[in-house]
C-alpha cells in the first residue's frame, strides 16, 4: 500500500516533476492559512485577557480612589447563563 | 437531553470544556497533518495524467469539501439562535462566516492553481469553482451585514436568518451552476472530477488529510468562539474570576 | 363599538392598493428602474460591439442582467418609507398573517418596477438583434423570473432597511442569490434557439417562482421584525 | 438599574375609583428584564393594566420607554419575563391580541405622499372594516376638515399627528398603546386627545401612554423608568 518514496533526491523532491510552483504554492498557502487561523486567535485570546486585567486594575484604583464602592463588576448578576 | 442542551448553551461551560479539549485536539490535528502531508508529498505515486500535481488534491479536496459544510453549520446555528435565542449559537454563526470565507478562498486558490496545468489557464468557469465563488460572495455578504448592523441583537438575528436563506440558496446555486456548466461544455471530462484517486495508495492519505483538515476546522472554530465568548461576557463574574487568576 | 373585522383578503387588497397608490403618486420612483433598464441595456452595444451577430449572441444575457440590476435598484424603496414613517410597525402589528401583507407589498412592487421592464424587453431585444423567434421566450421567462428577483430582493431589503448606507450591502446579499434564476432564464433562451424544448425551462422557472412565493415572504417578514426590533 | 417604581397618585376626577377594583386585568407584565448592548434598561419590572385604567410611563431620555412599549406590543422580543393578555400568554392568542391592540408609535405611521384619508383607510383596514363616512367624520373631529385630500407632506407635524390620532375615534381596540402622542400637539390637540383617553377609559378600555404631560383621567397609574 505504501509505495516507496517517489523521489530519489532532495532536489527532485523540490522540483516536483516540473510542478514545483503549483505544488509548493498550494502547500505554502495551506501552511500560512493553518498558522494564521491558529496563531491569530490564540494571540487575540491572550490580548483580551490582558486587556481585561488592565481594565480591572484601573477600575479598582478608580473605585478605591473616588468612592468606597469596592465592586469591580458592574453587572455581576448577568451571568451569561440566560439563553 | 434538555439539561445537556441548556448547558451547551452556556458560554461559561463551553469555554471551560473547550479549554480542556483544545490541547488534545491540537495534538491530534498536528499528528494527522504531519502524517498526511508527508505521505501525500513523498509517497503517493504519480498520476499517469497529471504527474506530481496530484499532490495538490490532498489540500484542495479536504479544504473544498469542508468549505461546503459552513453554510449548513451556520444555518443550524442560526436556527438555534432564532428559535432558542442561544447566545453561543450566534457566536458560532458570527465566527464561522469569516472562517468559512477563508476556507472557500483557499479552496478557490488551490483549485485554480491545480487547474493551471490541466486547463492551461488560471481561471475557468468550471461548475465547482463557480459555485464556490458564489458561496464566497454570500459569506462576504453575511460578514458585511454583521459589521453594518450596530445593535448586536439585531445583527445576531439578521445574520442567522441570512445564513438559513443562504444555505438553501447555496444548494440551489450548486445544482443550477452544475446544470449551466454541463450545458455549456458538453462532453468535457476534463478537470478535477476525472482524476478520482483509484487505489488505497491514493485515498488513504486523502482520508488522513481530510481528518486533519476537519480537526483544524474544529480547532479554529473553537478558538474563535472562545475569543468571542470572552469579549461578550467580559462583564460577567466568571470571566472576571478567570482574568484574576 | 362592535365593528366587523377585516378578513385577511381585505387587508391584503388594502395593502396592495395602498402601495400602488403610493407608487402612482411618486411617478419618478416608478420610472427610475425602467429608465435604468433601458440605459444599462443600451450601454452594452456601445461597450462591447455594435456588430449585430455578436450582439445577438449576448442579447439574452444583457437583457437578464439589466433586468436584475434594475430590480435591485428598485428594491431600495420597498420598505424604506414605511420604516421611516412608522407604517411598518402598523403592518407588523396587524392581526393578519404578515406573510400575506408582505406578499401584497412585493406584488405591488413588482407590478410597478418589474412588469414595465418585462413589457419593454422585446423592444430592447429587437435593438440588440435577438433572433425574433426568441422574443416570446424572453418575454415569458422574464415574466416568471423577475418576480423571483423582487421576492428574493425583498429579503435583503428587509434585513438592511434600518441601515444608513445599504446600497452595496443589499447588492452583495441579493445578487448571488439571484444567480439560479439568471442561469435558468438565459439558458432557456439559448437552448431553445438550439432546438431544445421550452417546457422544461418554464417548469424550472415556475418552480423557482412558486418556491420563492411560498418561502420568501416568510423570510422577509421575519427580517422586518428583526429590523424593527 | 433601580427597579421601576409604580405609584398611583390620588387623582380623582369624576368617576368612581372603586370601579377599577372590580374590572378585569387586561395586560400584565411580571419580572420584565431588558438589556441592550450590555446596559440594563429595566429589571424586575411589574405592571398591570386593568379595564378602564390609564398607565402613564415616565422616564428620562433613553430610559427605555419606547423599548418597553415595543416589548408590550410584541415588536421586540429581546426581553425576559412574561407578558399576559387577560391572564394568558400572548403567543397563544395572538390574533385576538393584535385585533384588540392599537399602537401609535413615535413615528406615527402616516405616509407623506398619501392623504390623511388614504392613510387612515389603510391603517384601519388592517384591523377592521370602515366606511368612508366614518373616515371623514373622524378626520373632521380631529380638526382636519378640509385637509382630508391634501398630501401629508404639505401638513404640519401636529396635523400629521392628528391624522394618526383619528384612528382612535374609529378603532374598537380595547388597548391603546401610545408613544409620546402629545409632543407635537397644540393646546387644542392636547385637550382633544385627553378627552379621547378619558372616554376610552370610561368605556372600559385601557391605555398605556408615555408622556410627561400631566394627565387628567380618572384611574391613572404612573410608572417611572430608569
Amino acid at each position: 500500500m505504501i509505495e516507496a518514496i517517489q523521489f530519489s533526491s532532495f532536489s527532485e523532491f523540490i522540483e516536483m516533476g516540473g510542478y514545483a510552483f503549483n505544488v509548493w504554492s498550494v502547500y505554502g498557502l495551506f501552511t500560512v492559512f493553518l498558522i494564521a487561523n491558529l496563531l491569530i486567535p490564540m494571540r487575540r485570546n491572550k490580548q483580551i485577557i490582558r486587556e481585561l486585567k488592565r481594565r480591572n486594575l484601573l477600575n479598582t484604583e478608580f473605585n478605591n480612589g473616588s468612592t468606597s464602592n469596592g465592586s469591580i463588576v458592574d453587572n455581576s448578576d448577568v451571568d451569561g447563563e440566560d439563553q | 437531553m434538555w439539561l445537556w442542551f441548556s448547558k451547551l448553551g452556556s458560554p461559561k461551560w463551553f469555554y471551560e470544556l473547550s479549554g480542556k479539549w483544545l490541547p488534545w485536539l491540537i495534538a491530534t490535528m498536528i499528528l494527522f497533518l504531519v502524517i498526511g502531508a508527508t505521505w501525500a508529498l513523498l509517497y503517493v505515486p504519480q498520476d499517469y495524467q497529471q504527474g506530481l500535481t496530484n499532490r495538490i488534491m490532498y489540500v484542495h479536496v479536504p479544504v473544498a469539501s469542508l468549505s461546503l459544510s459552513f453554510f449548513p453549520l451556520m444555518a443550524v446555528a442560526g436556527t438555534i439562535t432564532l428559535v432558542w435565542k442561544m447566545k453561543l449559537a450566534d457566536m458560532v454563526v458570527k465566527v464561522a462566516a469569516p472562517l468559512g470565507a477563508w476556507f472557500t478562498a483557499l479552496a478557490l486558490a488551490s483549485g485554480s492553481i491545480w487547474g493551471v496545468d490541466t486547463w492551461g489557464t488560471w481561471w475557468i468557469w468550471d461548475g465547482r469553482l463557480t459555485s464556490l465563488l458564489l458561496q464566497l460572495f454570500l459569506l462576504l455578504g453575511i460578514i458585511s451585514l454583521r459589521s453594518a448592523l450596530e445593535d448586536s441583537d439585531a445583527a445576531a438575528r439578521a445574520c442567522a436568518l441570512l445564513s438559513i436563506v443562504g444555505c438553501i440558496n447555496v444548494v440551489v446555486i450548486k445544482y443550477s451552476v452544475d446544470w449551466w456548466n454541463t450545458l455549456h461544455q458538453p462532453g468535457t471530462t476534463f478537470g478535477m472530477s476525472s482524476d478520482q484517486p483509484n487505489g488505497p495508495e491514493f485515498w488513504i492519505p486523502l482520508l488522513i488529510m481530510g481528518i486533519a483538515v476537519a480537526l483544524f476546522f474544529t480547532v479554529s472554530l473553537i478558538l474563535a468562539t472562545r475569543n468571542e465568548i470572552l469579549e461578550r461576557e467580559r462583564r460577567s463574574q466568571w470571566v472576571q474570576e478567570l482574568v484574576q487568576e | 363599538m362592535n365593528k366587523q373585522r377585516t378578513s385577511t383578503g381585505q387587508a391584503f387588497w388594502a395593502t396592495l392598493q395602498r402601495d400602488l397608490l403610493i407608487a402612482y403618486k411618486r411617478k419618478n420612483d416608478m420610472a427610475n428602474p425602467f429608465m435604468f433598464f433601458l440605459i444599462v441595456a443600451s450601454l452594452f452595444p456601445i461597450g462591447i460591439s455594435p456588430d449585430p451577430e455578436r450582439l445577438a449572441e449576448i442579447a439574452a444575457g444583457v437583457l437578464w442582467i439589466s433586468a436584475l440590476l434594475a430590480s435591485l435598484l428598485a428594491m431600495d424603496n420597498l420598505y424604506r418609507a414605511d420604516y421611516e414613517d412608522g407604517s411598518l410597525e402598523q403592518l407588523l402589528l396587524s392581526p393578519h398573517p404578515l406573510y400575506f401583507l408582505v406578499l401584497a407589498k412585493n406584488i405591488a412592487h413588482w407590478l410597478v418596477s418589474g412588469l414595465p421592464v418585462v413589457l419593454v424587453s422585446p423592444l430592447i431585444a429587437y435593438m440588440l438583434n435577438l433572433p425574433s423567434e426568441s422574443y416570446m421566450i424572453l418575454f415569458v421567462t422574464l415574466l416568471l423570473g423577475t418576480p423571483v428577483f423582487s421576492l428574493l430582493g425583498s429579503i435583503g431589503v428587509a434585513l438592511t432597511v434600518g441601515l444608513g448606507s445599504r446600497g452595496l450591502i443589499l447588492a452583495v446579499i441579493t445578487l448571488p442569490m439571484s444567480v439560479p434564476v439568471l442561469i435558468a432564464g438565459t439558458l432557456a433562451i439559448e437552448q431553445t434557439s438550439n432546438g431544445a424544448s421550452l417546457s422544461g425551462f418554464l417548469a424550472i422557472l415556475g418552480a423557482m417562482l412558486l418556491a420563492s412565493i411560498s418561502v420568501a415572504p416568510l423570510a422577509s417578514g421575519a427580517a422586518l421584525r428583526i429590523s424593527v426590533n | 438599574m433601580t427597579p421601576a417604581t409604580v405609584d398611583t397618585p390620588g387623582q380623582d376626577i369624576g368617576t368612581d375609583a372603586s370601579q377599577s377594583l372590580t374590572s378585569a386585568v387586561m395586560l400584565d407584565g411580571t419580572d420584565l428584564f431588558c438589556e441592550r448592548d450590555d446596559r440594563i434598561l429595566f429589571e424586575q419590572l411589574n405592571f398591570t393594566v386593568s379595564e378602564g385604567q390609564v398607565l402613564q410611563i415616565k422616564g428620562s431620555n433613553g430610559s427605555g420607554k419606547t423599548t418597553l412599549l415595543h416589548i408590550l406590543c410584541g415588536l421586540n422580543d429581546s426581553y425576559q419575563g412574561s407578558i399576559r393578555w387577560y391572564g394568558q400568554a400572548i403567543e397563544t392568542q395572538a390574533e385576538e391580541f393584535y385585533g384588540a391592540l392599537l399602537y401609535i408609535g413615535h413615528r406615527v405611521g402616516v405616509n407623506k405622499v398619501l392623504t390623511p384619508l388614504e392613510n387612515l383607510r389603510w391603517t384601519c383596514s388592517l384591523q377592521q372594516q370602515v366606511s368612508d363616512t366614518e373616515l371623514y367624520r373622524a378626520l373632521a373631529e380631529v380638526g382636519l376638515r378640509g385637509f382630508e385630500e391634501s398630501q401629508c407632506f404639505t401638513l404640519s407635524a401636529g396635523q400629521q399627528q392628528r391624522a394618526s390620532l383619528a384612528r382612535l375615534l374609529i378603532s374598537d381596540a380595547r388597548l391603546w398603546v401610545l408613544d409620546e402622542p402629545f409632543t407635537t400637539l397644540d393646546a387644542g390637540g392636547l385637550s382633544l386627545l385627553e378627552g379621547l383617553l378619558r372616554s376610552h377609559a370610561d368605556a372600559g378600555g385601557a391605555v398605556i401612554v408615555t408622556t410627561h404631560h400631566d394627565l387628567r383621567v380618572a384611574d391613572l397609574q404612573q410608572m417611572t423608568l430608569g
